[in-house]
């Protein structure tokens, strides 16, 4: 048996790890290479109805902390992206999540709707992201009501597909969030997006460095965050939970695992580490569990929310 | 925080001078504050503005160059740009070339530019090397006077400059009078897929410079992944050897824009 | 003329440094010895009325991207503070900021009332600390109208004694947060807090690392969400901003300057670097003016929020 | 992120070996994972209880030994792990002895651990001491047998080891009887004040280990700083030299609790 095969919301995965939104995820023939390098299942770049370019550039930059966006949410619009979904079925078998946003729970649900004909195996609802504040994300994932809103506006459309919310550190009341989404009908969740907004400046010229000025931090930087949140949510819900923030070697995936998360979301360790990180982390876990005489991930799962001594 | 190398995070250089090619087609010299490779590149920022892909030119005495062409916006907003103006700076990005053997250097258009540094690169390195460049017209080759010392040929459309031909005419000529280990290129693409035939045809090892969109350069957005292995041009590339390219299913073809999205054909 | 100096509030300060809350700065001994470093003012550990002892150990650890804490607002009770103040006026010129908090807007009057008594050069309130969750904090921090609440009760009984509000990146709304408390009287604004709160599992027994389990997260990691918010707190109000979070170098305060800040707080980066550091920052910012052919740091101030190109 | 030192982080490790020395007195080991000097100290902790400093009693063959002594909650606990149970373990921390010279290594109660590691580590680099060791009495008078190869002399409260004086009685008489370059001392700070003049008076150089209350060890929460000059013994210390204990304000006085408020004088 593969002591790294974990099971999240029925659908089996070979590895913990998946490939977090929006890094390497818009075609087909980058998901399929991550796959390959050991992700467990891979997410693609949140799409929404139609094709945006995103903020110019700089829009990624690496810090010492890790790397801070604005991308903007570019995609290439749902129906360019289910043909991607297409082609990586006929070429891939990990499991492939697709990342959805939009502005109102009625265009997600459109939206979940034609994503779910394409049958990918969850589909994620980015309510989370903060670089397009007063567009998409913001009102939602500040308010637990309005994520229990779009939750059940994509759950009434996506048939049998399995749906994960992707919740920020900056919820209101992460526990009360989770248990809205739960009872809205959610899957699964996913904690955590991008931290902040933060914002960069080039000392040189004295300018924020972002073209968009503020961006969402991720990597190693926000892991103690990532980890906490999973930790409140796990006490809060019995959801399985895609713990997402700050991951780059297994000690990091296993704090998020024993914090409760029952996958480990992996995005900016791909910029310090290549998609080899992938391999590299999938062996650390294997090693450790053989260290420490663990047969399966699920032993050392929800760890740390044991209370008292010993 | 000192975990990356500081090269690689934003940081905005004074223009210590540019050199006026045309007003259409300037270089840009900055302090050198790291390494490059023959073939590797930098996001260039302009303040307020965007910020783009350009290739290292040349590194020379404590100075990197990038030589930059106005076709839109972006480009031709640097042409306005002075000595003493702060541009940002992040890189090197990439992989370049990687010199082996006897090296046929094709060029064509502003692809010209990184073939600059690399034969620089081997001359200093004592590697032998024949040089082949073309462009639209004489007006649009840079660098002639450098490349003559290196005996290179020249082709144009119009013939304004060495022979009215394809620049990959003079490369085929020239596979078939000399012998070559490698064929290095840069410049449009049915250029290097033309060239990729001949080192197939020739049995010669190729190493080719590819352009996708790029968003960050540093293998982390996907905007500038090849179709078929997945490779980023940003990271993996834009360099390119024989087996890697044989896995690029978009060679050639119309690839994505900003949105991710294939382009349509081009007419 | 010190290019260095600045003034805040109508203090005079030799350098941008201050010492931040909590760090160093519980007796006259170390804070004197941080003001001989050259940290242009110090700011004492928050005290209040009455001793704590604080939250047991572990509850300061480094990690990675700097510290993540919860001391849990250990105090000697603000008589004894009073005492080491006064120890400390005796020998060390530089400014001295005594930080408060409390668990109502009376209590904070009452303990603004005493300390001012006692003629500290500024009063900072903090109404930020994480750590403490259900005792102190979180709730005025959250709740822009608390904040006013607690700016009013201490203005009202500081006297002649400037007074400064410690902000949490966490609020709700930084700009309407910072608008309050202007118009509540504030005489400067302190931001940020720490972060998070975050989480430090060690997998190796599986268990949060701080005795408090959360606490909250500091140092490099933080830089870029505390260049945001003093950013947005510079937009929103004209007051003071001693900009604080993640300073380890010159570069790192200049961003906060050119953000808005008119001093810099630096606390977590004695762990890295020692009360050396200051010094040495101090080093770096003159030698930035100096080969930019700047005067003052009045000259870069606030660079980050021109509009458009050039 | 690997900006820090590892073995600076928390860091749980199972207990190797457990060597009991009386039911309240126990020497617990480590594989060692950083290196430490004499006079060093690491913070230990029991998940779910406290985290508390302790001294390197030794290094030896990759392990690394902490000796401690049942005196409330946190020790008492200590007593009760075995073989196999994970504690964590942060360090090493603060400054040690600086060997120089011919020393003469002065140890009272608790403060013999350190010294340990301390004469093994003098005798590696063949540098001559003596050593004067004190209890209260016979039975908690640590590492007798080992202490006893190098000469030491001991001294007792109740005379039922060595001589029936105090520690520093033997030290002065060894003072007057030989030559030493330092003194190097950890034990009661009455013990080490004492320590201090005698090595004012001779003219000797001092090193000596002193205790204040930690929580952090990072020289960050400023617990542990002194009066007067403001080190922080987890930092500039615990080991301070004869110019920085002149700067200690608080030395042989009642100093700082939890609280960071000063503890009353005993009584
Ligand atoms: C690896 C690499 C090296 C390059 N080296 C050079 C060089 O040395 N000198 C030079 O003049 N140009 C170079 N370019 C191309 C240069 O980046 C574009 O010419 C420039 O971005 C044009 O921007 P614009 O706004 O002026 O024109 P636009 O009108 O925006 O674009 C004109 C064309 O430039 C290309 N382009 C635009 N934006 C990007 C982008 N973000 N990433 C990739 N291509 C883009 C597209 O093909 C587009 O059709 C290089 C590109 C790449 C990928
Ligand atoms: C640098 C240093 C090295 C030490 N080395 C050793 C050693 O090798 N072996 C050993 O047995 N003990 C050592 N100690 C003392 C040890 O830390 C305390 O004995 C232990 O913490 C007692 O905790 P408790 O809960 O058992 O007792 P408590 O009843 O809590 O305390 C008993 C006494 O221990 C001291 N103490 C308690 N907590 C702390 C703290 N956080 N920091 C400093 N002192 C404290 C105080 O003097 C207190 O009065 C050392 C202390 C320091 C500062
Ligand atoms: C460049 C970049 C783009 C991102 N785009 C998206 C996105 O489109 N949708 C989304 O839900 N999250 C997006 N994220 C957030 C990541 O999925 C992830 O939640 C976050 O980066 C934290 O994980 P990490 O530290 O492993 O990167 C993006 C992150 C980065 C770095
Ligand atoms: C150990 C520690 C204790 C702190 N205690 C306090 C405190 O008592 N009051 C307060 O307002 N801030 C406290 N802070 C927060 C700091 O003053 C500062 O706002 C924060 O750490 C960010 O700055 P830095 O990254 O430079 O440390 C504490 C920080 C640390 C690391
Ligand atoms: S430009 Fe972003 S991955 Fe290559
Ligand atoms: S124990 Fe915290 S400063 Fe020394």
């Amino acid at each position: 048996m593969n002591p790294l095969a974990v099971q999240i919301a029925g659908i089996a995965l070979e590895s913990p790890l998946v490939l977090a939104s929006g890094v390497l995820g818009t075609t087909a023939s980058s998901l399929r290479r991550v796959a390959r390098a050991g992700a467990g299942a891979v997410t693609t770049k949140s799409c929404g109805r139609t094709a945006r370019p995103g903020h110019p550039a700089p829009c990624v930059l690496p810090w010492p902390g890790g790397l801070i966006n604005a991308v903007g949410l570019s995609n290439p619009g749902v129906e360019a992206e289910l043909e991607e979904l297409a082609e990586y079925r006929r070429t891939c078998a990990a499991p492939l999540f697709v990342s959805i946003f939009a502005d109102s729970p009625d265009e997600f649900g459109r939206l979940a709707r034609r994503v779910a004909e394409a049958q990918p195996d969850l589909i994620e609802v980015n309510v989370s992201c903060p670089n397009v504040e007063s567009e998409f994300g913001a009102p939602f994932a500040a308010d637990p009501e309005a994520c229990g809103r779009v939750t059940r506006a994509v759950k009434e459309n996506a048939g049998a597909v399995p749906v994960s919310i992707k919740l920020s550190a900056q919820c209101a009341s992460l526990a009360r969030t989770a248990v809205i989404c739960r009872q809205s009908g959610a899957d699964a969740l996913t904690a955590i997006n991008t931290v902040g907004p933060g914002m960069w400046i080039d000392v040189g010229t004295g300018r924020p460095a972002l073209a968009n000025k503020v961006g969402g931090v991720s990597g190693p930087a926000i892991l103690p965050i990532a980890v906490r949140a999973v930790y409140e949510i796990r006490k809060a819900v019995d959801l399985p939970i895609i713990g997402t923030g700050g991951v780059s070697c297994a000690e990091d995936a296993l704090q998020l695992i024993m914090a409760g998360a029952d996958a480990v979301g992996v995005g900016s360790a791909v910029y310090a580490g290549g998609v080899e990180v992938f391999g590299e982390i999938n062996r650390g876990l294997s090693a450790f569990l053989k260290e420490r005489g663990f047969d399966s991930l699920a032993q050392v799962k929800g760890l740390a929310q044991r209370e008292g001594r010993a | 925080m000192n975990s990356i190398l500081p090269s690689r995070a934003m940081r905005s250089l004074p223009i210590k001078q540019v050199v006026t090619h045309s007003p259409e087609l300037k270089s840009f010299l900055f302090e050198q504050t790291f390494e490059a490779e023959p073939g590797q590149f930098v996001m260039l920022w302009i303040p307020g503005l965007d910020e783009k892909p350009f290739s290292v030119s040349d590194v020379r005495d404590g100075w990197i160059e990038i030589t930059a062409k106005a076709v839109g916006p972006f480009s031709r907003a640097l042409m306005e740009c002075q000595a003493g103006d702060r541009l940002g700076l992040r890189g090197p990005f990439g992989r370049g070339f990687r010199p082996r053997g006897r090296g046929l250097v094709v060029g064509g258009g502003m692809g010209i530019a990184p073939l600059r540094y690399l034969v620089h690169w081997l001359e200093r390195d004592r590697a032998p090397f024949r040089v082949a460049l073309g462009a639209r017209t004489a007006a649009e080759m840079m660098f002639v006077g450098d490349f003559s010392r290196y005996g290179a040929e020249f082709a144009t459309d119009d013939g304004t400059l060495g022979r009215q031909c394809l620049v990959t005419g003079l490369a085929a000529r020239l596979c078939a009078d000399e012998s070559f280990d490698v064929i290095y290129g840069c410049g449009p693409e049915p250029m290097l897929v033309a060239l990729k035939k001949l080192a197939d045809e020739r049995g010669l090892d190729c190493q080719l410079s590819l352009e996708r969109h790029m968003k960050c350069g540093i293998g982390v957005c996907g905007s500038c992944c090849v179709d078929g292995s997945g490779l980023c041009i940003c990271r993996e590339g834009p360099v390119l050897d024989k087996a890697e390219l044989d896995q690029v299913a978009d060679f050639g073809l119309p690839h994505r824009d900003a949105t991710g999205a294939r382009k349509p054909p081009r007419t």
